[in-house]
């Protein structure tokens, strides 16, 4: 490895290197062997499977929406088609992939791993997690098959409980039942980090990516449940009409609203927290160097988290909360801003004095941090209370959420993805189509979402089938940005699938990164480590790894 | 706003121009310009300084030029700075909201009422002289609007993007905004509130007009019955009158000046009499009983519609004295003895 | 390879640090029995933090609601029955009392006491919903099961009904709908989670009969009484909140 | 336990030794909970005003808190889970407070 090169990609020989004889890929044969497994790491991929294909029938609807919106008129399809595109693409979108995107993929395979044991606590749980996603799934496909629903992916009371005439129930079954998958993990994630950590794994010497995936499993564990019982309040209301949500018998249905937002405000921390875990360990293995203020970026994790039940009502300013609690709630959503202020800045200035070099991870990192900027900055446009009254329900909403989801979220899965996939597979990427990929996304998701910003702050409300023709030439870029972004997203599938078989051999540490995942064969054996490791180092000691590496090289070579 | 006006004017006109920026048509837009230029301007510098200190850093420490990376450990000067000044700048964008806030949500006392209820899938304006509109909201320029809103059924959101106003409209309960329109011309009324199949047609048109047409549009469009008068006969109809008498000894309390009031109820608290509690009071009678009288007066839920409560409550509001109620009881049939008009309410 | 190494491997760590042989119930990817057993408490805390939070929307919903229609309150809740109530809650107390004999029983490794106090845990737990199904019976009588079916003329016009109670104005009486629609889901939502621990109940009963919780791996019957004395704390709460509102002659 | 523990392994700092709690205090925590709930009717036939909902719920709360610490064995367990009990109630506490925060102040008047 000479000095002046612009990678650290080192790879073993690709004439000698041989994938592992013996790894968790191959430990047991048939289907069987995986639907019944307690390994987290095959549970993790048959997630990672799962949830891409979640994804792309979301995708798809986003599509959809967005070749409708070509037009000012209503011409492609009759406006109840399109209300259940928009509810189809967030309820798949939000319950089927983002919350269990990072968490239940990269979480569950990386977790016991990183902080040194065999599986997680409860491996059954664990498998039982993902029958329950999968059975709220398929209630949700059900709903979509059986005719959709129209009820926007928030269900806001009374429309969704006594207006509709869609499957509201069903698709309220399957969030419900999703709800204890996302439960279940977020439990066996915190008892595993809690009691299973590796002797001298020491909670400051935990990668950056455990302590945000915990600060997420606290809000899964007890945000989701109150969800649930909005929900089944919702279904109860409207197979019975029990009252509780309905004005017409005494009911508030902004209590609907309170309860929905206790759960789905804290519900973005969900999606974004295991997301930035992702990038900080991507910032750092690229950079050559330590996070910089490590305790501030983990701390700052558990204030996003802390914080994040406190915020809710921000998303109710003009639906009639009182005024003086408007106040409040607008204080405390700016003080939430403060420790995703403070990770942007964290992580820049882990660039400081590093030696930088630009593979795909990072260039999704880099995607993120930029992107993230921006969605974390308009929600202060939406936090501040006057702005919130212009921009609500508007494209600008859209387009700050999009920032954070999918500019913040998935550019933090993907890079993940291809980060961690040498370690999963065995197999590396191919680089330069996967560079491409990676800058195809950002551009598509920029020409997507950037006007919509725009269209937010001349009004164009959200969830329009038809909207004022003035209104087209934004909406035709954002569905021409679409397009890319669709094959940004496309591409990876086909490179990734394409690398399980012919990519090049990645070895143990191709990163040459310092997590103890790292230390381990790829694809890591069923049990993860042949002897307990003891742990004598900080996160990102890349002194200790070069002495280990020079150590071993004396020793062995 | 603290730009030079002629900037400012300069600024808007290009952006309008463009495409890219919503006419400023309210007196409250410039003030949520001036918050959303600001709230833009922080952006800006953020991301540039976010996007130099990664660009820069990438750059300057990439690994051709930097080959060997220099440990840090972190610096609680820096990381002091990078927590307090953003904190500084996100207090001020919340004072600065919420003072917005507070101008779009508090009308002046001056302001003219209309009523506006929302339904699947339009919205009517009731004036108080009686003009009915639908989908279409007629205002003077110049003077402060209030609007009254209530929802018939779910959630709506009345919205006027080029005044910069938004308020959602909610099932049994009113809630208000208000505007003062500044430029005569037609804008967009979205409802953006997602409401069911056609939520997307529930749109209209806010037209403003100088004071002078506002007044030919009200007389041309006149239904002849002011809301109040509409109310009367509602009040007659409906019985309202055998109680309210307005005689001493009647067994419903005396309505004549007290909207406004302050009440003293039977539970021992003190409310003040406004729109929302003049309706709650027909619907939900029982637990509003004034002070002294006994709990006889049954329930209006599900017998009247909004716009039948929009008469009464307007009805009670002007009521100053108890004339009209006695006589409408002698002559009990209110509809024929067509009333004249009251002069506070001329079409 | 790896990192550092662990003086010992996985099985010979046991041998040496525990003297008595791994149980057959220990899972391979923990260290040792104790972090196994804590796990497990742990994870079943969790998951009550779960529940607490799952009753958490209907308790503040109760809360609420209880605040805007108090009077419509007192005259729903004065329908129960306070002694079926009582009784229901002296029943809870009691199963609840056994099953925390039966985790010591579980502890102490006195098989036969332990299929005892489940059995009589469970036979507590079904006189509980027994007494439960015969209060939910007498509300379907009444019609104060909410719905299209539901019905306030008792509340409206008592003395028609051989009750003392004041009459309620009709639009206050419409409202006790809403106290009966928490009602119904608040205890519905509590006895389904009896009915739920009563089947796992069955299962732990049959596997004590074996012998599976006498030889020192208690963890079951531990997790499973927290999960019961959970749904007792529970009804503690529901007992005064929804029968005992204002019993007291105004 | 925590002295005899592997002293390398630092990884469980938070666990407590296994405490058995005899039938004897499981008894006498019975006959409590049984009084307290005599004690709780009793108290809703006595008319103290806004008292009354004051007196049930902190009956019913000591009752709770009485279960958790000796049927739960929280009072002998770790410090790991008597904060996994506190913040459960943290946050429903949050919840409630937040929430009663915008319904309280409703009433407050017009802005």
């Amino acid at each position: 490895m000479s000095a002046t090169s612009s990678t650290i990609v080192n790879l073993p020989d690709q004439k000698t290197a041989r994938l592992p004889k013996r790894s968790y890929l191959n430990n047991e044969d048939g289907l069987l062997s995986w639907l019944l497994t307690g390994d987290h790491k095959r549970i993790a991929i048959m997630y990672l499977i799962s949830i891409t294909f979640f994804f792309f029938i979301g995708g798809a609807f986003a599509g959809l929406i967005r070749l409708e919106l070509l037009t000012p008129q209503p011409d492609l399809v009759a406006s109840d088609t399109y209300n259940k595109f928009f509810s189809m693409h967030g309820i798949i979108m939000v319950f089927l992939f983002l919350v269990p995107s990072v968490p239940a993929t990269l979480g569950n395979f990386l977790i016991p791993i990183m902080i040194g044991a065999k599986d997680l606590a409860f491996p059954k749980v664990n498998l039982l997690s993902w029958y329950l996603y999968w059975l709220g799934g398929l209630f949700t496909l059900a709903a979509l098959v059986l005719g959709g629903v129209d009820t926007g992916w928030t269900f806001t009371t009374p429309l969704s409980t006594h207006y509709l005439n869609t499957h509201v129930v069903t698709a309220a079954v399957g969030i419900f039942i999703i709800g204890f998958s996302s439960i279940f993990t977020g439990l066996n994630f915190i008892v595993t980090i809690h009691r299973m950590r590796a002797p001298g794994m020491t909670w400051f010497r935990m990668p950056l990516f455990i302590w945000s995936n915990y600060a997420a499993s606290l809000l899964m564990v007890l945000g989701t449940p109150v969800l649930a019982i909005t929900l089944v309040l919702v279904a109860l209301e409207r197979t019975i009409g029990i009252g509780v949500f309905d004005p017409t018998k005494g009911g508030d249905p902004l209590l609907f609203q309170h309860l929905f937002w206790f759960y789905s405000h804290p519900a973005v921390y969900i999606m974004i927290l295991p997301g930035m875990g992702v990038i900080s360990e991507v910032i750092s293995t690229f950079s050559r160097k330590r996070v910089f203020g490590y305790t501030a970026v983990a701390f700052s994790s558990v204030a996003i988290a802390l914080f994040g039940f406190f915020v809710w009502a921000h998303h109710m300013f003009i639906m009639g909360v009182s005024n003086y609690s408007a106040l409040v709630f607008s204080l405390l959503t700016m003080l939430v801003a403060v420790p995703s202020a403070i990770k942007i800045f964290n992580w820049a200035f882990t660039l400081q004095k590093g030696s930088i070099t630009f593979e795909t991870p990072m260039l999704y990192a880099f995607g993120f941090m930029g992107l993230f900027t921006i969605g974390g900055m308009t929600g202060v446009f939406l936090g501040a209370l006057g702005m919130d009254i212009h921009l609500t329900e508007t494209y600008f909403i859209v387009a700050h959420f999009h920032f954070v989801m999918v500019g913040g979220m998935l550019m933090a899965f993907l890079s993940g993805i291809h980060f961690w996939w040498p370690k999963m597979t065995g197999r590396m990427y191919p680089e330069s189509l996967s560079k491409l990929a990676a800058v195809t996304t950002f551009i598509g998701f920029n020409l997507t979402f950037l006007p919509q910003f725009i269209l937010g702050y001349l009004g164009m409300p959200r969830r329009y089938h038809a909207y004022p023709p003035e209104f087209q030439v934004l909406n035709v870029l954002s569905t021409a940005g679409a397009t890319v972004l669709g094959v940004g997203y496309m591409l990876p599938l086909l490179y990734l699938g394409w690398s399980l078989r012919y990519g090049a051999i990645a070895g143990n540490n191709p990163w040459q990164a310092t997590g103890l995942e790292w230390q381990i064969q790829s694809p890591p054996l069923t049990e993860n480590f042949i002897e307990v490791p003891i742990v004598d180092h900080e996160a990102y000691d890349y002194e200790w790894l070069a002495h280990k590496t020079e150590q071993e090289v004396t020793t062995v070579g | 706003m603290h730009i030079s006006p002629v900037l400012w004017q300069f600024l808007v006109k290009w952006l309008n121009a463009s495409a890219l920026f919503p006419r400023e048509a309210s007196t409250i837009a410039p003030y949520a310009d001036a918050l959303y230029f600001f709230l833009l301007l922080i952006t800006v510098v953020g991301l540039s300084v976010v996007g130099a200190l990664i660009f820069g850093f990438a750059i300057r420490y990439r690994k051709e030029k930097h080959p060997v990376a220099v440990q840090v450990e972190g610096s609680t000067l820096l990381e002091a700075t990078w927590t307090i000044i953003p904190l500084a700048l996100f207090l001020i964008c919340f004072v600065w909201g919420a003072l917005l806030y507070f101008r779009i949500y508090n009308p002046p006392t001056n302001a003219m009422n209309i009523y506006v209820v929302g339904k699947q899938w339009m919205w009517k304006a009731e004036h108080q002289g009686g003009q009915h509109e639908i989908n279409a909201l007629h205002v003077p320029v110049g003077r402060p609007v209030q609007l009254t809103m209530i929802s018939q059924d779910v959630f709506h959101s009345f919205s006027v993007p080029d005044f910069r106003i938004k308020r959602e409209v909610i099932p049994g309960r009113y809630s208000t905004v208000w505007f003062q329109a500044t430029t005569p011309g037609t804008y967009h009324l979205f409802c953006t509130q997602y409401c069911g199949t056609n939520h997307s047609q529930m749109i209209g048109e806010v037209t403003a007009m100088t004071p002078d047409d506002f007044q030919k549009w009200l007389q041309a469009s006149t239904s002849g019955m002011s809301l109040a008068q509409n109310g009367e006969r509602l009040f007659a109809s409906m019985g309202c009158n055998a109680c309210h008498t307005g005689t001493a000894g009647s067994r419903g309390p005396n309505l004549a000046g007290v909207y406004g009031s302050k009440l003293q109820l039977t539970n021992g608290s003190e409310v003040l009499v406004n729109d929302a509690y003049l309706r709650d009071a027909i619907l939900n009678p029982s637990e509003h009983v004034t002070a002294g009288y006994s709990p006889i007066m049954p329930t209006y839920q599900g017998q009247v519609s909004e716009d039948g409560l929009i008469d009464l409550v307007e009805y009670i509001k002007g009521l100053n004295s108890n004339y009209r109620i006695q006589q409408t009881l002698v002559t009990s049939q209110s509809d024929q003895t067509a009333p004249t008009t009251p002069a506070g309410v001329k079409p | 390879m790896i990192v550092d190494t662990h003086p010992h491997t996985h099985e010979t760590a046991h041998a040496e640090e525990h003297a008595h042989v791994a149980l057959p119930q220990h899972r391979h990817h923990f260290e040792t029995q104790e972090q196994q057993r804590e796990a497990g408490t742990f994870g079943m805390w969790l998951f009550l933090l779960t529940e607490i939070m799952f009753f958490g929307g209907l308790f503040f919903s109760y809360l609420l609601y209880r605040n805007w229609y108090y009077d419509a309150f007192v005259v729903a809740s004065n329908q129960l029955s306070v002694p079926l109530g009582g009784a229901n809650t002296a029943i809870l107390i009691t199963s609840g009392f056994c099953m925390a004999l039966g985790v010591w029983a579980a502890e102490v490794r006195k098989k036969g006491l332990l299929v005892l106090t489940l059995i009589l845990t469970m036979l507590f737990g079904i006189a509980f919903i027994g007494v439960k199904a015969d209060e939910y019976h007498e509300k379907w009588e009444k019609h104060h099961i909410p719905g299209d079916h539901f019905d306030v003329s008792e509340f409206v016009n008592p003395h028609a009904y051989g009750l003392k109670e004041e009459p309620l104005p009709p639009d206050q009486a419409a409202h006790t709908q809403i106290f009966f629609s928490l009602y119904f889901a608040m205890t519905g939502l509590h006895a389904l989670h009896m009915i739920i621990g009563l089947g796992i109940l069955v299962w732990l009963t049959i596997r004590a009969q074996r012998g599976d919780f006498t030889a020192g791996y208690v963890a079951p019957i531990e997790n499973f009484a927290l999960y019961w004395h959970f749904v007792d704390i529970v009804w503690l709460f529901l007992f005064p909140l929804l029968y005992l509102i204002n019993r007291h002659p105004v | 336990m925590t002295e005899q523990h592997d002293a390398s392994n630092v990884t469980n700092p938070e666990h407590a030794a296994h405490h058995i709690v005899t039938p004897v205090t499981y008894t006498i925590v019975f006959v409590t909970l049984l009084i307290f709930t005599g004690l709780t009717v009793l108290a809703a036939y006595i008319d103290m005003g806004i008292l009354n909902p004051v007196v049930a719920l902190a009956i019913a709360t000591i009752k709770a808190v009485i279960v958790i610490l000796f049927f739960m064995h929280v009072k002998y367990q770790s410090n790991l889970i008597k904060m996994t009990v506190g913040a459960g109630f943290f946050t429903f506490a949050a919840l409630i407070t937040m929430t009663l925060s915008d319904y309280i102040s409703r009433a407050w008047g017009l802005w």
